[in-house]
């Protein structure tokens, strides 16, 4: 896996999260594509070992920002990183926004609101009507929802608007053409389930990665026609049905 | 391969089992996909695609894999299309060097059936059998549990490969023992080790995360002293795999006894060219050719 | 230990072989200083000081010990005062919790020597036969070689031992099988794993670096896994050891069926003291006691 | 071991070598001591695993400083520490600068200069004389002898001071009544071979350090009465007659 080193250009706190931008003038990126990334290290870092998967969350052409949770060990050194860190992209398959049904809802469910940024920005730019919902554990959290003006908030503790899961915010998921989620994958099942049944449905699916290229098979989801596929190669974007959840 | 740095020419290349390799360098089984070939054109002396079987294996459900320290554990389950449709893919990793391939059954007459399968593939130059996989027929030991049960399928696999070379890959435990079994049972050459049996737990979900097999550079002091102990107990060469990070560590495995040193895990996250040519650097440095480097020790 | 963190009192006590041990922590064998007690002062459930034998040892010229990926490769070569100087010495470890010995001899006669010259000692609590080291009478194999020479040498050493608990520990390489030939021998508990076997090599002089024992968090999911299975195989408490490096490390083995947890190389950059207030954080977060933790994966 | 994190307050190229300060207030250190340090980790850094150990420079009870050599990993990590490194000290048995015969030599090979600034110190406060001989194995390195005003120098390729090793700087080494070198074990040796019968000769040795407090018996060094003895506790420094070299 071929690692590019990026210069931070900026740092700063979102929510609970942390929103880190660097540049990466490569025009490229799609929605709910992915970056492997890690802190730079001498000449390569052992701790950790392995990189770490993140959504884009924007890109204009010239600047790559991801917004992370930190979690472990990997999110914890990248958060503290100093100058630079290194990174693989873009990988995966992202969001399809091509020929769906309209209007469409967009749900995240905690750090799952990444993608959503880019995502929205590029139905915007097509002109596609669109909703953004999203669930949070704590208030803290839902302060990233300033990021995503007109979106309707859930949170867990009921903190801050509806109480209980992104799905609660959503009264009517069945009247959108087009759902996208992003969130664990408990969330993106239920999603699955209530989204209309003529409604294009894409989850952005969460396995732990081992290379982010295909070579490890570590990151695979069960499929529909049986056996399991790559989320990092064949997703980590998938048409619901595909999904065998 | 012949890389010219500064002005001192660097000899990379090897024999291995009659092959020239340009390069000493070989993909580890089960870590290099097809989608990632274009990154490392050029890099290997020989191409190594994940291990198949007789049919389709769908593997363990995820969670498959888990970081630990400098290294990680997986339990991938031998995931891949079953023999037949792996040939149907195979000219990807047919990129004008020495192909191998991995294969792994379940029982002898599994490993010989995949042997005869592919054997007479023009595409094909040599085969390595993964020992380290579950004997349905003992009971769930693998194939490496035991000299007796190595000798039984290396012995079994010879019989009908006559042309190839066949190496024989083995598990840390016993590899000395199992490494004279596979010799005396025809192996052409030994692929040394495979991962490390072990296991992650997640503390406060309280549950096994994965049990599998450790690799990475944890465990290369474990497969260079498998490699080193080999080495000097058999004749045939031998294809160092385990933790290989970095042109020295490549250096190292030849130093200790191998012919060929396979990238595995660390190709996740470093360019394998990079080891290259970190590793033309070392023969730069010390004006040594690859092949002059095998089991070097002063 | 009962430790006060905010409100919540956390129980930190294990009973091993009807030893009251108020914490679930012991030293390592050979990794722990007397110069060095004034550090983990009431850390320790119990004491174990370094591997004594017979006669005095010198050990191994240096270099002994060589850093590899999360882990070190060591060749001491159990130097150490012999047995009759170590019981002159071993007033310093006798700090008001249960002491284990660890013994280790050349042949099973030498073990047993060992055990009767110790166990009337009033100061010593139990004894843990360190059976990696080479026999001499079976051609330099280690004791854990084989279950046979096992169980030899812990039933002998049982029949001159009947009042103190026996531990009996083990190497990876054949662990389960030798932790049943164990526990049929009279061993009253296992200590799962000792360091790995390992080399390094320093590439740039082409020599040997150190031919040891491969320990810290690299070799942790390894010994994980050793402890999980043999907990599965034998109705003895287990000691876990290898690469424990964390209060969550701690967690994870009781989880996997430890007792006890021995903390070795990690002590040598972090302060014991410091992973037994990480373990306490976990209790208290999860509610349980360190005893309720023994094996209580979901 | 317990390690304690400083703050880093000065760092600077010396030579070939790193000058690396950070405040220290602890009056007890004596020349020939070490420290354990290692860049600071989350929570403990796995890359390197082991802390490095390394002679205490200069310190003047409230500020410490350590010159090192960039060798591998772990100086290099310490080389590019941002802002904070871990220390433990201090340790070992450093010089016996108590009744020993004048005048003294100093011997510095290479990195080995670092105990002798400290220790040259303490010498004039006693106001023992000495003089200082440095061997280096290029100018590069020499040019940290300017920090030892009226020492001699040495250098392998003769491109600063004479040509040869330290040795080759001294011309009457037999004439000292104290004898301090630093250096690569085989200097050491060879100074333990040249030095008067009468003079006190003490000798920092260097063996590589698995924990610094006595107890994993790595960094042992043979002894005349048979066996080995640590040197992080017994040594660092030893009175030449002791060692079996
Ligand atoms: C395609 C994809 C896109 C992602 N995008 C983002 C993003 O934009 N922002 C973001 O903050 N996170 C994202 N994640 C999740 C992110 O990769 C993990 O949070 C990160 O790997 C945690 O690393 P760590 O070292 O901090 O935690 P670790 O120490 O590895 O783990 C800490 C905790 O997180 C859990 N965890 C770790 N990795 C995963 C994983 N891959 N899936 C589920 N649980 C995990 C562990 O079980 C553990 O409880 C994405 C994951 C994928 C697969
Ligand atoms: C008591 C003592 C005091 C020291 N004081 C200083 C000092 O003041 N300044 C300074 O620069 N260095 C000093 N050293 C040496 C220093 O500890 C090593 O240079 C350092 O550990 C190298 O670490 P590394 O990770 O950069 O190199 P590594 O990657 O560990 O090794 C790089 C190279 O250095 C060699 N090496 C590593 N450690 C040692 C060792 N302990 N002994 C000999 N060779 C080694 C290796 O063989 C290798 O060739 C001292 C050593 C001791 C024992
Ligand atoms: C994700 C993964 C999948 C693997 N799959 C196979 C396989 O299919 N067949 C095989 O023989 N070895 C397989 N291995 C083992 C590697 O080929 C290699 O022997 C081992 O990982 C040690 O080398 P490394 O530390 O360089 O990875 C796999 C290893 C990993 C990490
Ligand atoms: C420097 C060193 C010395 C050791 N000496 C002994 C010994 O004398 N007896 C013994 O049974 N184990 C000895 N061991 C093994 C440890 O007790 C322990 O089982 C092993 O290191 C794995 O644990 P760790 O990873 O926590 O260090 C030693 C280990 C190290 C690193
Ligand atoms: S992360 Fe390795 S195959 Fe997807
Ligand atoms: S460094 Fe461990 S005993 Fe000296």
């Amino acid at each position: 896996m071929r690692f590019y080193p990026v210069d931070i250009e900026e740092r700063r706190e979102l929510g609970g999260y942390t929103l880190l931008s660097y540049r990466w003038p490569d025009g490229s990126v799609q929605p709910g594509q992915f970056v492997m990334a890690r802190v730079a290290g001498y000449p390569v870092t052992l701790d950790p070992f392995l990189a770490r998967p993140f959504s884009f969350y924007d890109h204009d052409g010239e600047v790559a920002s991801l917004l992370f949770e930190v979690r472990g060990r990997g999110t914890a050194l990248l958060d503290r990183a100093p100058e630079r860190i290194e990174v693989s992209a873009p990988l995966g398959h992202g969001f399809d926004i091509g020929a769906n049904g309209t209007p469409a809802a967009l749900l995240g469910g905690g750090i799952g609101v990444a993608p959503l940024k880019i995502l929205s920005r590029h139905l915007t730019a097509r002109n596609v009507r669109h909703d953004i919902f999203l669930g949070f554990a704590e208030a803290r959290f839902a302060a990233v929802a300033a990021e995503f003006p007109g979106s309707k908030v859930a949170t867990v503790d009921g903190s801050e608007g509806t109480r209980g899961t992104v799905l609660d915010a959503v009264p009517d998921l069945d009247r959108y053409g087009a759902v996208y989620a992003c969130g664990p994958n408990p969330m993106l099942a239920a999603v699955k389930r209530v989204a209309g049944e003529d409604s294009v449905c894409q989850l952005s699916v969460e396995e732990r990665m081992g290379c982010g290229n295909g070579s490890c098979n570590g990151c695979v989801v069960p499929v529909r026609d049986g056996g399991y596929v790559r989320s990092c190669i064949e997703g980590p974007v998938f048409r619901a049905e595909v999904l065998a959840w | 391969m012949v890389v010219r740095e500064r002005t001192t020419r660097v000899d990379l290349a090897v024999e291995l089992c009659g092959l020239q390799l340009h390069t000493p360098l070989i993909p580890a089984s089960g870590t290099l996909a097809k989608e990632a070939l274009g990154e490392v054109e050029g890099v290997y002396g020989a191409m190594l695609p994940k291990t198949t079987t007789p049919r389709p294996r769908a593997g363990n459900p995820p969670p498959r894999i888990a970081e630990t320290p400098a290294g990680m554990v997986n339990s991938i389950g031998l995931q891949n299309p079953g023999v037949e449709q792996f040939l149907k893919d195979l000219d990807a990793f047919d990129v004008g060097v020495p192909l191998f391939i991995s294969v792994a059954g379940d029982t002898v007459d599994e490993f010989v059936a995949l042997c005869e399968r592919i054997s007479s593939d023009e595409r094909i130059s040599g085969i390595e059998l993964n020992l380290s996989c579950p004997n349905v027929e003992h009971g769930g030991l693998t194939f490496c549990a035991g000299p007796a049960s190595v000798e039984e399928v290396v012995a079994a696999c010879r019989a009908v490969v006559r042309e190839k070379p066949i190496s024989a890959k083995l598990t840390n435990e016993g590899a000395v023992e199992n490494a004279r079994a596979a010799e005396a049972a025809g192996a052409d050459a030994l692929t040394v080790i495979n991962t490390v049996p072990a296991l992650t737990i997640d503390a406060r979900a309280r549950k096994v995360l994965v049990r599998g097999g450790l690799s990475g550079p944890a465990i290369k002091p474990i497969a260079l002293r498998a490699v080193y102990e080999v080495s000097r107990a058999v004749n045939v060469p031998i294809l160092g795999s385990g933790g290989v990070a970095s042109g020295q560590d490549v250096a190292e495995f030849m130093l200790a006894g191998a012919t060929a040193v396979q990238i595995g895990t660390t190709s996740f996250v470093r360019e394998p060219h990079t080891i290259l040519e970190e590793f033309a650097g070392f023969l730069r440095d010390t004006g040594m050719s690859a092949a002059e480097l095998i089991g070097a020790l002063r």
